[in-house]
């Protein structure tokens, strides 16, 4: 039974949203808005589960017997967590906790915005250093990368018009890097999206059918 | 005993990933302290762009909506700005929303440095009369739907949480059919393909779209019968900066965005070359 | 309002911009600061998005209904609309009774109960938006005319390109026929068109990457040092 | 303006006003004094509305259509927009129409999805116009329309604009089905070699030989990804490998709900590789829904731990280039697979190996060598074989529509075109 009724879950609740999509008629519609009510409802409950399992492993991290020199940022993690967590809950004007001016703003511009903008920044450095690496022409595939990303990447700065100057109307760089954006890229990409396509149908179908439940574990 | 020192070819093939970094990040800091700006070639979709801004009668009833969050602000709030900069010079009544929590915040501080210039400083502006920030609403799409037959359900109360029919501005809009022009700018989804789906496909919005670089290739196809003109990452701000009139952040950012892309280019022919050399030697 | 006045606002200033360099650091090499910003940002994203969640999600969606409901029911109103919340309601519960070893098989209904609404959903939309619009899209004459009548050979060439290199790389993704001969060159060729879109797809990207840095650095030269105007 | 009068409809001046009142006696057509400027010409009426029931939906839409007034766009050229109003067909009389929603000048069609399936409504359209006044706010000025007969909305049983996308489903559903039965049965079927998979052996042992750990990210994203499924089900396979080697298997996700599953997967995979003691449910932990902070958190990881094996299976958005680049420069052997085809680029340039797309998915079948699963991906194939000769049956007959009409225009081909049988609603 510990397998069974889950597999049946999946499956009622798989082919209801296949119904609903051709069929509008009541009450296939409702019941899939429903469902997705449902999800995000459980994702709310899950986060408790995701940040009780934070605070138990960073507290074991940090009173944990082993001496490790790194111990203590556990503790930070935990503190962090309930700063923003008893400021949101609590001090922050309820339902109204987003509101600029409020506590939790305040957090979430001072600490939050410079943390996840400045991680999201460093791709700058990464995307440079992983060009300089990976863009060598090692093998005629390798090339062909390199080609492809050089070209394009000139075709996207103002030098590579200005190297290309001589050259007649619609065959400047930049002209080249739009056609390999237009033509040759978008035959890759159609080819990965319709793979893609047929993976997802494949993998959902085993799912729905139960043909696949290695996600429900063991009995 | 030490190694032989290896060639400088080969240390050219493995350069430190941090020579690079500071190689970057010396090119991106360096132009900001000067005011120099390129001259930039223009693409078509901007110039139908600012055109399309140019058209819109002094006066007219504007929706920006904002839907992008402070990591993609670097791109999107120049563009923001300049936007609310032709704006006020038009003297639209702006109406501001978001669909992505933080997006009105962008826009309130958009508008603030849009205030800043010059040009504006003796302009006195009213809330709620020349502009509102009606705030975020949850639901994505599903937003836009609602709009398109009831506004004022749809966003009962503005960002302050004043109740929108003590609003002046908010007089007589019923709907997305009521405004005259319309501005996206959007870091993904929802965004511009939401807007473009549901606003211009199906209330006859007159739009147009500021995106990210990344997204730009996804929403392309759309200029022309459902875009009235596009502009795409920070060269597309700076095209908009400099065919408005208003030179900004963007014209300048855009120096050091290029010098860098060119450093990123020299060092993959660096590493070709280095590559070549050693092997043509070893054989 | 509080955080208007200067002194908060030039102390949050502070902080983010120490933040900003503390993330920083890491290109160097971890160190000491790195991880104290890491271990806040952890925390402080965890707690960001439990608030959200509580607020815009579990209050709304369950918590007010089902106190509507328990009203109505007092004063003898039709409940059945929140009685149906406490499927989600148990489902949740059930998701949190994995923290009791003997009753952790129990969380597999609301995961079933996931995994179902996923494939449901996502089997119908891929194959639409991916497999069908693709197809669409692909359909389309190797033979280019203009307005006129006037044959355009290099537009017809650069359909055919796109077609053959669709062709090629869906070849690739044939698993059940051994890459050889014929089959294996056409194979062959569609990973060329592969390495080609990936090529042009990062090299597409990375001047937008720039542009972030830009906006960090910006801080902290206009906001924080205030040595740019 | 003069034949809007003459029509015998009804005129009403109102400034601004949401809800429009009408007479008493017989509503529709009663007309209600004007209190202000006269000075203004009002628009021609909307005529011939018809609300029709809007088709392929659950009932609760009906389609307003009318011919457009003389005056917009010509005439007078002062028509804005057009008000559409409702009111159910057995009301008392009197009772006031609803303003369902306007349409701007130039349309001459409103969906209004708010109907009652059922209930029979009646709809009148008003020509709105704007009239300046001396010195004030402009002043609306509106007629409205004949009404017209009363509709009610139905739902329908069957999506007809859904037909292809019903023949989609079941050719490749069936396909896939058909294939799994007959690798029941027995068939032996081939199935090629996926370059990254055949490493995952090889990536293992070497954590093992090195005593390293290894480290695997099933995605950034929830369980509403099929991706996150797919790279669980890989996470499965993995795991009995690296308890048969004894490696030292860590697992740190962004999702709750991953972790709960990835718990019960690698239990599991312990289980049947006979090392049930080994499993420790701490090795897989979450970090923070946060996109940028879980990358900020594994970063760390990777510095301090120094995994000799990295897998990142799964959906990933921008933070796809941060993982692979630090593992990149700790040396560790990366295998990444994913179907987000703006990160693949990233995985492809950082890692040692890459799953692209259809491969992440085809991965779990390959790597249980299960005869159903392997069937599915025959399935796959069938359904890409259909796709590319339906594709180069369309290419021949649009390139021969093209070279008989000498244009190569889609909208001109006619019944060569068969891309609009693939429209999409």
């Amino acid at each position: 039974m510990r397998r069974e009724i889950p597999t049946f879950i999946a499956f009622f609740v798989g082919v209801i949203c296949i119904i609903q999509f051709f069929i509008p008629h009541w009450p296939f519609g409702t019941m899939v808005d429903t469902f997705s009510d449902w999800f995000i409802i459980l994702q709310s409950f899950a986060i408790w589960l995701g940040v009780l399992n934070l605070m138990k492993v960073s507290l074991e991290r940090s009173l944990s017997k082993k001496k490790t020199h790194d111990r203590w940022y556990g503790f930070v993690v935990v503190l962090s967590f309930l700063l923003i967590a008893v400021i949101g809950m609590f001090f922050s004007g309820g339902r109204e906790f987003q509101v600029p001016g409020s506590r939790f703003d305040y957090l979430y511009v001072n600490v939050y915005t410079p943390l996840s903008s400045t991680m999201f920044a460093i791709l700058a450095f990464f995307v440079a250093s992983a060009s300089y690496r990976a863009f060598r022409a090692r093998s005629w595939e390798a090339t062909l990368l390199l080609a492809a990303a050089f070209l394009v990447m000139l075709g996207r700065a103002p030098v590579g018009d200005m190297l290309t100057q001589w050259a007649p109307e619609g065959a400047h760089m930049s002209d080249i890097a739009n056609w390999i954006m237009t033509y040759p890229q978008v035959a890759g990409q159609r080819a990965i999206m319709i793979g893609i396509a047929l993976g997802v149908a494949s993998a959902s179908l085993r799912l729905i059918l139960g043909l696949e439940r290695s996600y429900l574990g063991g009995d | 005993m030490a190694e032989p020192r290896p060639s400088f070819l080969t240390r050219m093939m493995r350069i430190d990933r941090r020579v690079i970094f500071v190689f970057i990040g010396v090119a991106l800091i360096f132009p900001l302290f000067f005011s120099i700006s390129q001259r930039i070639q223009v693409s078509p979709e901007v110039a139908m762009l600012t055109a399309a801004f140019e058209k819109v009668p002094d006066g007219a009833l504007v929706l920006y909506s904002l839907d992008y969050d402070p990591p993609s602000a670097p791109e999107l709030q120049p563009m923001a700005v300049t936007a609310f900069k032709l704006g006020l010079k038009k003297k639209f009544r702006m109406v501001i929303i978001g669909l992505w929590p933080q997006g009105p915040q962008q826009a309130d501080q958009a508008l603030q440095s849009a205030l800043r210039d010059e040009q504006f400083k003796d302009l006195k502006l009213t809330y709620g009369l020349d502009y509102v920030n009606l705030g975020f609403q949850s639901g994505n799409e599903a937003v836009i739907q609602k709009m398109g037959s009831d506004i004022p359900t749809t966003f009962p109360r503005d960002y302050a949480g004043t109740p929108v029919a003590e609003l002046p501005i908010m007089k007589g809009i019923k709907n997305l059919g009521n405004f005259d022009f319309m501005v996206n700018i959007s870091a993904g989804y929802p965004g511009t393909r939401e807007w473009v789906q549901f606003g211009v496909d199906r209330f006859g919005l007159k739009m147009i779209s500021g995106s990210t670089a990344v997204q730009t290739t996804e929403v392309s196809p759309y200029v022309g019968r459902q875009l009235l003109g596009l502009m795409g990452g920070m060269r597309g701000a700076a095209e908009f900066e400099q065919l408005s009139g208003f030179p900004g952040r963007a014209m300048k950012f855009m120096v050091g965005q290029s010098v860098a892309h060119v450093i990123v280019i020299l060092f993959i022919i660096i590493g070709n070359v280095a590559y070549f050399a050693t092997r043509g030697r070893k054989e | 309002m509080w955080m208007d006045s200067p002194n908060w606002v030039t102390f949050g200033t502070w902080v983010a911009a120490l933040l900003t360099l503390g993330i920083m650091s890491f290109l160097y090499k971890d160190n000491k600061v790195y991880k104290f910003c890491e271990a806040v940002f952890i925390g402080i994203s965890a707690g960001y998005w439990f608030v959200s969640y509580f607020w815009q999600t579990l209050l709304p969606r369950l918590g007010d209904p089902l106190v509507a409901g328990a009203k109505s029911f007092f004063s003898g109103s039709p409940i059945w609309g929140s009685l149906v919340l406490f499927i989600p309601l148990g489902l949740g519960v059930m998701m949190l009774l994995r923290l009791i070893p003997k009753t952790g098989w129990l969380s597999r209904w609301p995961l079933a109960f996931v995994v179902g609404y996923t494939a449901g959903l996502r089997l119908i939309t891929f194959l639409q938006s991916n497999a069908m619009t693709q197809l669409q899209n692909s359909v389309q004459p190797v033979v280019r005319y203009d307005a006129a009548g006037g044959f355009l050979a290099w537009e017809s060439f650069n359909i055919l390109l796109v077609t053959v290199g669709t062709f090629a790389g869906l070849f690739y993704f044939f698993f059940s026929k051994e890459h050889k001969g014929a089959f294996g060159r056409v194979a062959r060729l569609g990973t060329w068109f592969l390495m080609i879109t990936f090529g042009a797809a990062f090299g597409y990207t990375v001047m937008g990457r720039m542009s972030l840095l830009i906006g960090r650095l910006d801080f902290l030269l206009a906001d924080w040092l205030k040595v740019i105007g | 303006m003069l034949s809007g009068l003459a029509c015998g409809l009804l005129l009403a001046c109102t400034a601004l006003a949401q809800d429009m009142p009408t007479g008493t006696g017989s509503p529709d057509t009663a007309a209600i004094a004007a209190p202000v400027i006269a000075q203004v010409p009002p628009p021609g009426p909307a005529t011939g509305v018809t609300a029709t029931d809007a088709p392929n939906d659950d009932g609760e839409a009906l389609i307003v259509s009318w011919t457009a007034s003389p005056d917009d766009g010509a005439g007078l050229r002062n028509v804005s927009s057009y008000r559409i109003l409702r009111a159910e067909a057995g009301r008392p009389s009197g009772a006031p129409f609803d303003t369902v929603g306007l349409a701007t000048a130039g349309n001459t069609q409103f969906i209004d999805g708010t109907t009652n399936p059922g209930r029979d409504y009646i709809y009148v359209v008003a020509a709105l116009a704007m009239a300046p006044t001396p010195g004030g706010a402009p002043v609306e000025v509106s007629v409205q329309s004949d009404p017209s007969q009363p509709v009610h909305s139905r739902a329908q049983w069957f999506h007809t604009g859904r037909l292809n996308s019903l023949f989609a489903v079941l050719i490749v559903g069936g396909a896939i089905l058909y294939f799994i039965a007959r690798a029941r049965s027995g068939k032996s079927l081939f199935i090629r070699k996926i370059g990254g998979l055949e490493a995952v052996d090889e990536a293992v042992g070497r954590a093992t030989e090195m005593g390293r750990k290894i480290f695997y990210v099933p995605g950034t994203q929830d369980m509403d990804e099929v991706q996150t499924l797919a790279g669980i089900t890989i996470l499965g396979r993995v795991a009995k490998v690296a308890a048969e080697y004894e490696a030292d298997l860590e697992v740190p996700v962004a999702r709750s709900l991953v972790m709960v599953t990835c718990r019960e997967v690698v239990k599991e995979a312990f289980l049947n590789a006979g090392r049930p003691d080994a499993f420790n449910e701490e090795k897989i932990y979450y970090l923070t829904d946060d996109q940028f902070g879980y990358a900020a958190g594994i970063d760390g990881l990777v510095m301090r731990d120094k995994p000799a094996t990295m897998f990142y299976m799964g959906a990933f958005y921008a933070e796809s280039l941060i993982l692979a680049e630090t593992g990149n420069s700790i040396g560790a052997i990366q295998i990444a697979g994913t179907a987000m085809p703006a990160q693949l680029p990233f995985f492809v340039a950082a890692c040692d190996y890459t799953l692209i797309g259809e491969e992440l998915f085809a991965a779990s079948a390959y790597l249980s060598k299960e005869p159903k699963l392997l069937g599915s991906l025959k399935g796959q194939d069938v359904g890409k074989g259909i796709i590319l000769l339906t594709i180069l049956l369309g290419i021949l007959l649009t390139s021969i529509g093209a070279i008989t009409l000498k244009t190569s225009e889609l909208d001109k081909l006619g019944w060569y075109n068969i891309g609009q049988w693939f429209d999409v609603q």
